[in-house]
């Protein structure tokens, strides 16, 4: 038991053990998949944490140097394998930017739809995954209750339930079906009590308020300059979100929606729903914030998908029919980033004006996010790395590429 | 079957638990793992509370159970867990400490055989096997009394008017007891304390 | 018991074969009634372990929405316990290579044996226990406390940090709840002046406000610090430090697997319906229901006090006690089902809120608590156990200090603030009468 | 203001350092020269009007054609260019700045083309360095612990250089 002087430079430790190197991975339930953490701990604190990344890299990037743009698209969706709607949208507008594509005003509205859901689903796993990280069970089988309602959607639209490959530069493989849309109001229609239940469950629970708050404190500038974005940048309350203050390519899928960005603005947060009130222990920018922040996003995402829905309804015009499989790429390169539910997820693409780019980049948001736990993770207990690592929500898939 | 009615259970069971006892005492001194030592004084202390539990004191008993084996012997735990890295973990005794330690010990031990061949009742030849008492219910009230300042061996008779009932002059071993058992959990602290170390925190790498 | 067996049982059948019977004392009733005493406590374990870890599955089951094991062996999969204990039986022990081979291969024994000798003194009714230990809720507070070591030597003997890491805490964790679980099983013994459980099981004798939980406001309190300090010590819910999946892989029994890594788990679910049973006994009235249908005004079956004393064996009595011991585990069951509850609904504390619980909360919380039940007593505030007393609270005191002679002024003075005291009941206690 | 009077701004404050600019891609990017990087990229980092606080994306891009008959008719010399993306919070607009590097440092195949880290700068470079080290074969001088990130750190070879040889085997896994 360490007891903290009011010294920060001092710290005391009941018993004068040597330092141990502890070993956390990579086989690790809690590590979210494939990440070996190495903790110089001393007794029960950690002094240091070394990420040891790579058990997931697929050579993705080399790979995308021989395949053509629609090609690699099932590339991106094994990236963050949790929010695969969203990398296929990323790479497709990387993809328009540099060939200048005018997309047809529907294909807009219903990337929102998508890309939308997918954030939801995301979340889902994030939220449950972290009450699990915490210890609590229930969370995560109630989080996936609902995920799965999700996929079923999902599946019919695009037929599979994880790598959808659906989204390609130029539009969708495939228009909405029919009825489709009455079946996400009546999914979003019984979803939304049931958000009520995970704040009780756990943003308001007293034990997950002891185990997160004051937890992993991000301040902002240290925020900015590990280059964190997404829920960490809006957990530490920057007011930054791409689909407002992104690229033209990107924001203008987005003009027209009402949305306010779920971020601390001077000590509070946007106020258009019924938000459980934060803890007075929460810090801003500790791991209490980025739950919260992910969970509120949640809320604002079935706005976005209902206004979406309206748009897609009534715009006329062809949904955006894919692009020729060998459609000859101008010379030049390009790149582009768009708001994923871990944080901004980049493709760089470079090409000769042949059809095959000569070299394709995917900058990982979970890379940044991750490299800044080490600072997070320093003078805390071993039991609070892995609700710190949680509550940066990482996926190995796209880290590792 | 009539072998069964001829064994003494309580022979038995005493024979029993004094083996244990010493057997794993003696393991004790006998074996060179830390931890190993460890855990066969917890045996030991525990054959000896079974002891205590065989001769009716269940009271006793439980304390010997609790205090030591429950309190002390966890604390002796956790000094060699926290202690017992590659270095510390086998200790080898010399040939000459062997031969000190027998004679330290077998000195000591011939002391206390005389010592308990001197007192007259124990080897009075007529200790009849019934004056051992079963394990007829006895109750906390002697010990409620050696609390109040009684000898708890010999308690006035009833007779005695409570008034004079508190003779003077009689002393009462339970207050020093007390006194050396709260200077012990003084001094476990106190270990515990000086064993802190001040360390100076590397300022995180961010900051400095 | 083996009287009973010897003078009844065996000499009615010997009866039969018109032999003559048994002397009351012969040795044979006594092996019986040893061998029945063990067998009834063995299974109360092992059959409940299997009922609890079925129990388990279905509980976490309904909390998570689910059905939990439907399929195995009938209607409610009530086999798949015995589906996972045979998978347990099968599976191979290992040992790891750099294991320190004894005190590996002997830690869950030594985990199991303490959890299983708490059973001696606990009753299931009014005289069914084991061995009738006169101090016995010290005696089983005592022996649960040896449960640690078995979890100390798993970490260390497993080789590895992470275990030692999850044995480390688990012995911190219990050793420091021992104290405030001490101070809370204080107040029904101070409430009812005896640490005999057969005592305070009778004292609770009569309708439900006769229960130590409605003494007064403080033994209510302590009744939750209570079963905060069990949950902690048996290692459930929110205190499950040791085997914290998400740090330490599965805490110090990681490296065991089939039958070894049963025993711990036996040993959880044992101590884990010693605990609530104590709580049911302390708190609850043990054997004694809601509404006393056996007692004296209503079916008037159980047995009486001059019965006991003759050790007489009558029907209606047998089905009184019975009946006792099944209150008595319905209420065990109900503690058991309300921890998997809470564990499946709340997330784990971090190892210095485990103790800063225990040492900021529990503690001062169980000492205020005692100060304030001694108070209460002291100055016989009413209290709702007084609403219709079964019999004078003092006549069920330690019945070994109403007889016994000896009158200490303390112990005299008290005698006569009862007398005096309205709630001593209707009947003026005389002295030396036994109740 | 403009592309031309930003780089022509640059160029006034940094002369040679700033080794000139494509404006007309859809992406236009700034060529600085290796020694004066870190001092651009502190300038853009300070300028209130600028604020480039985020360093996006470090990657690296090897210009180079194996076979003969395709490398002549490529219009460009073979280089490895190291690309920095840089965004900013504050004023909410981006950049490019390119470190165009030889592919071997002086020409010999085998020695890393040396650029100095930015770390100092952006805290989030360290990783990104690792990784160009790691799969571009590109010596950042100066990173805290430039090691391999995603390839174990045994790995012979740099794998996104277009003449990369799979190696035949690896502790037993062959590899061709």
């Amino acid at each position: 038991m360490a007891t903290y002087t009011d010294d920060p430079r001092i710290v005391e430790f009941d018993v004068r053990t040597d330092e141990m190197l502890v070993n956390m991975g990579p086989q690790h339930p809690s590590t979210h998949g494939v990440l070996r953490l190495v903790l110089r701990t001393d007794g029960e604190i950690v002094s240091e944490v070394q990420c040891h990344l790579g058990y997931l890299h697929r050579c993705a990037e080399k790979i995308g140097e021989n395949l053509t743009p629609r090609q690699w698209i099932p590339y991106t969706d094994r990236m963050d394998y949790l929010a695969a709607m969203n990398m296929n949208l990323g790479w497709s507008l990387a993809v328009e930017k540099l060939l200048k594509y005018e997309l047809p005003p529907k294909a807009k509205h219903l990337r929102v739809i998508i890309a939308e859901l997918g954030r939801i689903a995301s979340h889902l796993v994030g939220m449950g995954a972290y009450g699990l990280d915490l210890g609590t069970f229930s969370p995560f089988l109630y989080a996936f209750r609902e995920r799965e309602k999700l996929l079923d959607l999902f599946e019919e639209v695009c037929g599979a339930r994880l790598t959808y490959s659906y989204l390609t530069p130029g539009g969708a493989t495939a228009d909405l079906p029919q009825g489709w849309l009455q079946k996400v109001e009546a999914f979003l229609k019984q979803f939304e009590p049931v958000i009520a239940e995970y704040h009780a469950l756990l943003t308001t629970n007293s034990i997950f308020i002891k185990r997160t708050c004051g937890i992993g404190v991000l301040p902002p500038e240290m925020a900015i300059n590990y280059g964190c974005t997404g829920p960490m940048l809006r957990g530490s309350g920057i007011d930054h979100d791409l689909r407002r203050d992104g690229e033209a390519r990107y924001t203008d899928m987005y003009d027209g929606y009402a949305f306010e960005v779920i971020a601390q603005k001077n000590g509070s947060y946007p106020r258009d729903h019924v938000y459980p009130a934060v803890p007075p222990e929460a810090v801003l920018g500790d791991c209490w914030h980025r739950f919260y922040v992910r969970m509120l996003e949640v809320v604002q995402a079935i706005d976005l998908v209902r206004q979406g829905m309206e748009r897609y309804s009534t715009t006329p015009g062809d949904w955006g029919q894919p692009i020729k499989l060998s459609t000859k790429l101008p010379k030049g390169e390009a790149y582009l980033e768009t708001e994923c539910p871990r944080g901004q997820m980049g493709f760089y693409l470079v090409s000769d004006g042949s059809a095959i780019p000569w070299r394709v980049r995917a900058r990982s948001s979970c890379f940044c996010n991750l490299s800044v736990a080490s600072e997070l993770c320093h003078g805390c207990l071993i039991a609070d790395v892995p609700a710190i690592i949680g509550s940066v929500d990482i996926v190995m898939g796209e880290i590792d590429r | 079957m009539m072998l069964l009615a001829a064994i003494q259970w309580h022979t038995f069971f005493f024979l029993l638990f004094s083996l244990l006892t010493c057997g794993f005492a003696l393991a004790v001194v006998f074996s060179s793992n830390v931890v190993r030592m460890a855990f066969f004084l917890t045996i030991s202390l525990g054959a000896a509370a079974g002891l205590f539990f065989l001769a009716g004191a269940e009271f006793v008993g439980a304390m010997q159970f609790m205090i030591y084996v429950g309190g002390t012997l966890v604390l002796l735990i956790f000094g060699v867990m926290l202690t017992a890295h590659e270095r510390f973990i086998s200790m080898k005794t010399k040939a000459g400490e062997w031969v000190m330690a027998a004679f330290l010990g077998g000195g000591l031990f011939l002391l206390l055989v005389r010592a308990t061949l001197m007192v007259p009742q124990w080897n009075a030849p007529n200790l009849q096997r019934d004056q051992v008492a079963q394990s007829e219910v006895h109750d906390s009230a002697a010990i409620g009394a050696a609390v109040s300042a009684y000898r708890a061996d010999s308690l006035p008779s009833s007779s005695a008017p409570p008034a004079a009932a508190v003779p003077a002059g009689k002393s009462v071993y339970l207050l020093p007891f007390e006194i050396v058992s709260v200077h012990l959990l003084v001094v476990l602290i106190g270990a515990g304390y000086l064993a802190r170390a001040k360390k100076r925190n590397p300022g995180n790498a961010w900051q400095a | 018991m083996a009287e009973f067996i010897n003078s009844r049982l065996i000499s009615t059948l010997l009866g039969w074969f018109n032999v003559d019977a048994l002397p009351a004392d012969h040795w044979l009733g006594f092996v019986l009634a040893g061998l029945v005493h063990t067998v009834l406590v063995i299974h109360v374990v092992a059959v409940g372990a299997l009922v609890f870890i079925w129990m388990e599955r279905k509980v976490s089951g309904r909390i998570q929405d689910r059905l939990g094991p439907t399929r195995v062996g009938g209607k409610f999969g009530w086999l798949q316990t015995l589906a996972d204990g045979l998978k347990l039986i099968t599976k191979e022990d290992i040992t790891p290579a750099n294991a320190d081979a004894l005190l590996f291969k002997l830690a869950p024994y030594v985990s199991f044996a303490a959890s299983f000798a708490g059973y001696l003194a606990l009753p299931f009714s009014d005289g069914w226990v084991g061995h009738q230990v006169n101090c016995g809720i010290f005696f089983i507070i005592a022996i649960v406390g040896m449960e640690v070591f078995g979890v100390i030597l798993a970490g260390y003997a497993s080789g590895s940090k992470w275990s030692l890491f999850g044995g480390m805490r688990e012995a911190a964790q219990v050793v420091s709840y021992e104290v405030p679980m001490g101070m809370c099983v204080l107040i029904p013994v101070v409430i009812c002046g005896s640490m005999d459980l057969i005592t305070i099981g009778q004292m609770q004798a009569g309708f439900f406000t006769n229960w130590i939980l409605f003494h007064d406001p403080f033994a209510f309190v302590v009744f939750w610090v209570y079963f905060t300090c069990a949950t902690a010590s048996v290692n459930r819910a929110p205190f499950d430090l040791a085997e914290a999946e998400s740090e330490l892989v599965a805490g110090f029994h990681t490296e065991y697997s089939g039958l070894r890594w049963s025993f711990f788990f036996m040993a959880e679910y044992g101590s884990m319906f010693l605990v609530s049973g104590l709580a049911a006994i302390l708190f609850f009235g043990g054997w004694n229901g809601p509404i006393p249908i056996f007692g004296p005004e209503i079916l008037n079956l159980a047995y009486t006090d001059a019965e006991i004393a003759a050790g007489t064996f009558r029907l209606g009595g047998y089905i009184a006690n019975l009946a006792g011991c099944v209150n008595f585990i319905g209420k065990a069951v109900t503690g058991v089902t309300v921890m998997m509850w809470i564990r499946w609904t709340l997330p784990r504390l971090r190892i210095d809120q485990v103790m800063t619980t225990c040492l900021k909360y529990c503690v001062p919380l169980g000492a205020v608590c005692f100060v304030g039940v001694v108070g209460w007593q002291w100055a016989q505030l009413w209290s709702p156990n007084d609403l219709h007393p079964q019999q004078a609270r003092i006549s069920v005191r330690e019945r070994g200090l109403i007889d016994r002679p000896v009158r200490t002024e303390g112990m005299a003075r008290r005698a006569e603030v009862v007398k005096k005291a309205a709630w001593a009941g209707s009947v003026p206690v005389q002295a030396g009468e036994t109740r | 203001m403009s592309g031309e009077d930003f780089v022509a701004r640059l160029k006034k404050r940094f002369g040679a350092k700033i080794a000139g600019a494509n404006l007309q891609g859809v992406d236009p990017w700034i060529e600085v020269t290796p020694d004066g990087l870190v001092e651009v990229g502190e300038y853009l980092k300070a300028e209130p009007d600028l604020r480039f606080d985020m360093l996006n994306c470090i990657s690296g891009v090897d210009y180079f054609e194996p076979d003969a008959k395709k490398a002549s008719k490529a219009e460009w010399q073979p280089h490895i260019e190291v690309v920095y993306h840089l965004s900013s919070i504050a004023q909410k607009h981006t950049l490019v700045l390119k470190v165009i590097l030889p592919r071997w440092k002086n020409n010999q195949p085998g020695q890393l083309p040396e650029v100095p880290s930015v770390t100092g700068v952006w805290r989030a470079a360290e990783w990104h360095e690792r990784e160009v080290y790691d799969l571009s074969g590109i010596m950042f001088l100066g990173n805290p612990d430039l090691r391999r990130i995603l390839c174990p750190e045994d790995w012979v070879g740099y794998p996104l250089r277009r003449d990369y040889e799979m190696p035949l085997e690896y502790h037993g896994i062959r590899g061709r």
